[in-house]
């Protein structure tokens, strides 16, 4: 961190504090430049870019599967789903019928993921704040879920299991009994959660109350996923634009009104529950079947584009594809939920003090593989 | 669709605004070709008229123009809505709408570094991703790159 | 002032069952795994390093008909190809893949028309140069 | 202690006995080098998730004497987990110049051992070694935990070999 004083037009002395990219508690390689006059933050500027790989450009060199290897890497804590967005734009263009079976695949791994990420949410929002034994406490738990991922698909974080057209591998035995005691203990895990964090008299000062974002600012800045639903937006692309077969589970959408950082933390716990839900009803409804359908082997998918939304953990994760008929893609674009919902940032953080910075960051979840790809 | 009926009202009021190819659109959503000059009025109109999200912004390369594409989306009623527009390769040059959907200021000026596209009204239109003072821009096709020491 | 203590109190009691929890596994077996000693189960899909069959006989199955190294995203497998004049049939006489480049996607092992490509389990690969993430066909023909 | 260990070497030489004294020096030194490595928080990318996972629970890096730090002036080990672009490059290089001596850097995962998926793109620097020398190189994208405490190992074998006879006037006329 470099410092340096400034004076305002007003002949006040502010002070230029730069906040990453190497820090701790940003998630990566976010730099913050912030203004500060004493405590309070006059003006904030993120800077990102620092994990610009690119990814939109190489996509036009890779064939369709190798994009859908190459998602994994967009944002990193949630892979599978994109995976799922980007084998759905591809199937959009084809126009294939993916078999049943991979569908309820396709969402338990989905599903599972949203746990991951929320877990992973979880410990780092903790530690932000101050508390070390929730990430250790997440990790544990996520470990357990890695397990599932790497038994079905070979990998604990790029997984590479969506095939244009279904998945690639089935089940190994055993698995839907483990899955069950996963959910099963997680379920358990959740209440220590709750008595560990939740209701920490801290951990509420510090975030009650934080970084409030109103309905029309989430409208505005188009935020999207828990940051939307917090501020009292009821909106889930399952629910409202369903795609895949989520219209036969069951779930709830929850939703928060105070739009400050314990909402948005709620959230995500709420979330996890129902993620919870559905992974028990794919766990009953799987029947034995296809996994593939039957797509040619060099993919070349007809002129045209798509545009695919899905709701990945972080937000409205969307792919826009378009296609010349080769066999590589003519232009990849993602919508990245992580990309929009930073730029709220500029704004909720101009008058709060330096301290609540990490913890309105923290709120956001962002991941900045997703937010510069 | 509901979204048609917009869609025909826009083509009323605003000559030369036609329908995007919509043989290529596979996701069916209505497509609005409009020319340059009348795209803020066009985003303001669909603005007053309940598409109050706007989804994505993004641009494409088309080796012999480029198309600036903008998804909305009316979150209570579920209808969404395209709008392109194609620019000028040599002088692209596109009123900002960030005046109107604060959302669209990253995600223009992305559009501004990787491919090269001028927005003016934008409040602060400088490069996002790539390093200060890189050279080309990188999405467009014929982006070519000298090796430097990092290669 | 009251309020003030009411506070303090709850904090307090917030701490104990926060403690609780921390408590409860204090007493229960911890499950860091002593890993050199100790080795986590690797799933059996694990895609780890690859290897090349051979037949019974320990003949080579891989023909050098170059399909892993073209559907490689990145480009990592390269490969020599001659034609036996003895059997008249192509065989490689380099397969080289750069470990320190593959991504590890598994695409090369689902294209391969003879099913003689696979990942094993073996994960470990460290080395002091880039050279020695580079492994030839010693390493990765399992005889 | 800095001139005392670079000096030390080369006076010592000088008297009988002297080589044991240096011998069970340099035991001693590697010894606590070797297992008080403390790492930089410096994640990047998609390894820095298998590089905290092994700082966790599960594997619990802390076992070997790894202990994150967030500042490199008390950090000597820097572990490059992920992708490294040229936006910031320059900062690694910065950061690895404030860490003291000795320094050594772990490059974890394809991306910072090569460039891995992103080899040909625009923005990405190809490989970590063309910006700071690196000790050891981890495979893998990412590399498993255990990889990553393999490279540790490794690591901590090269530490041993190492003698205060490097240090100093070596080091400088080398």
């Amino acid at each position: 961190m470099t410092e340096n004083t400034l004076k305002d037009k007003d002949g006040f002395e502010t002070m230029y504090l730069n906040m990453g990219p190497q820090h701790p508690s940003t998630h990566g390689v976010l730099r913050l430049g912030l203004v500060l006059d004493g405590e309070v933050i006059i003006k904030a500027e993120p800077d990102i870019g620092y994990l610009h790989r690119g990814m939109e450009k190489l996509a036009e060199s890779r064939t369709y599967q190798a994009n859908i290897a190459m998602s994994d890497r967009f944002d990193y804590v949630t892979s599978m789903n994109n995976n799922f967005v980007t084998a759905l734009a591809v199937e959009k263009l084809l126009g294939v019928e993916i078999p049943k079976r991979a569908q309820y695949l396709r969402i338990l791994m989905a599903e599972l993921n949203r746990v991951v990420n929320h877990i992973l949410f979880f410990g780092f929002f903790a530690m932000d704040l101050g508390a070390t034994t929730a990430l250790i406490f997440g990790f544990r738990e996520r470990e357990e879920a890695l397990e599932l991922f790497e038994s079905v698909c070979g990998a604990r974080l790029t997984y590479n299991y969506f095939r244009v057209g279904g998945v690639s591998r089935d089940l190994p035995a055993g698995f839907i009994e483990k899955a069950g005691n996963f959910v099963k203990m997680m379920r358990s895990r959740l209440k220590d959660y709750d008595d560990l964090v939740t209701g920490n008299v801290i951990f509420q000062d510090r975030s009650v109350g934080i970084g409030r974002i109103s309905k029309e600012d989430v409208l505005a800045y188009s935020l999207s996923g828990p940051v939307m639903r917090a501020s009292g937006i009821k909106y889930d692309i399952r629910k409202d634009d369903t795609y895949s077969v989520y219209r036969e589970f069951d779930f709830e959408v929850p939703v928060r009104e105070n739009g400050d950082c314990f909402d948005r933390y709620m959230m995500r716990m709420l979330e996890l529950r129902e993620a919870l839900k559905i992974i028990e009803q794919v766990l009953i409804k799987l029947e034995p079947g296809e996994i593939l359908a039957k797509v040619p082997k060099i993919i070349k998918p007809p002129a045209g584009e798509a545009y695919v939304r899905t709701e990945s953990p972080k937000g409205e994760l969307a792919l826009y594809l378009v296609s010349d008929g080769t066999a590589n893609p003519y232009r990849l674009h993602l919508r990245a939920p992580s990309f929009i919902n930073l730029q709220i940032l500029q704004k909720i953080l101009t008058g709060v003090k330096v301290a609540d910075v990490i913890a309105i960051l923290g709120s956001i979840d962002i991941t900045l593989g997703e937010v510069d790809r | 669709m509901d979204a048609q009926k917009y869609l025909n009202e826009i083509k009323g009021r605003f000559p030369g605004t036609a329908d995007a190819a919509p043989e290529r659109i596979k996701d069916g959503v209505p497509a609005l070709l409009c020319p340059a000059p009348f795209l803020f009025e066009i985003v303001k109109y669909l603005k007053a008229e309940g598409f109050n999200y706007l989804m994505d912004l993004c641009a494409t390369d088309y080796r012999d123009s480029l198309e600036v594409i903008y998804h909305f989306c009316a979150l209570e009623t579920n209808v969404k809505l395209t709008v392109k527009v194609r620019l000028d390769r040599e002088k692209p040059e596109l009123a900002s709408i960030t005046p109107l959907y604060p959302g669209a200021d990253w995600q223009e000026r992305e559009a501004f570094d990787l491919l090269g596209i001028n927005f003016p009204g934008h409040p602060d239109l400088k490069n996002l991703l790539l390093p200060c003072g890189w050279e080309g821009h990188p999405l467009r096709k014929d982006y070519s790159r000298k090796p430097d020491q990092y290669d | 002032m009251n309020a003030y203590i009411l506070k303090i109190l709850r904090g307090f009691w917030s701490l104990l069952v926060g403690m609780k929890v921390t408590l409860k596994y204090f007493f229960k077996k911890p499950v860091t795994v002593q890993y050199p000693y100790e080795k986590r189960e690797i799933a059996p899909v694990w895609r780890g390093i690859l290897n090349q069959l051979c037949d019974a006989k320990g003949v080579e199955l891989c023909d050098g008909c170059q399909i892993c190294g073209r559907i490689c995203p990145v480009q990592c497998i390269s490969m020599e190809v001659y034609k036996d004049p003895a059997d008249n049939k192509r065989k490689t006489s380099s397969y080289i893949v750069d470990f320190g480049r593959c991504m590890f996607c598994g695409l090369c092992v689902e294209a391969c028309p003879k099913k003689c490509l696979v990942h094993t389990t073996d994960y470990v690969l460290v080395s002091y140069e880039r050279a020695g993430m580079v492994l030839g066909k010693d390493k990765l023909v399992k005889r | 202690m800095g001139i005392l260990l670079d000096e030390a070497p080369y006076i010592l030489e000088n008297f009988p006995g002297g080589g044991i004294v240096i011998t069970s020096a340099d035991w001693f030194i590697n010894w606590s080098r070797a297992n008080s490595l403390w790492p930089l928080t410096f994640g990047l990318a998609c390894c820095a998730f298998e590089m905290i996972s092994a700082n966790m629970s599960k594997y619990d890096l802390d076992r070997f004497g790894v202990f994150p730090r967030p500042t490199p002036r008390q950090a000597d080990l820097i572990f490059v987990a992920g992708t490294l672009t040229k936006k910031m490059a320059p900062r690694l290089k910065k950061l690895y110049d404030q860490m003291g001596e000795p320094k050594y850097v772990i490059s974890m995962g394809s991306c910072s051992n090569t460039g891995g998926p992103f080899y040909d793109s625009y923005a990405v620097v190809k490989g970590v070694d063309k910006v700071i020398p690196v000790d050891v190189y981890v495979a893998g994208c990412p590399p498993r935990p255990e990889n990553l405490i393999e490279g540790i190992k490794k690591l901590q074998e090269k530490i041993k070999k190492d003698t205060i006879k490097n240090n100093g006037r070596a080091k400088i006329f080398k």
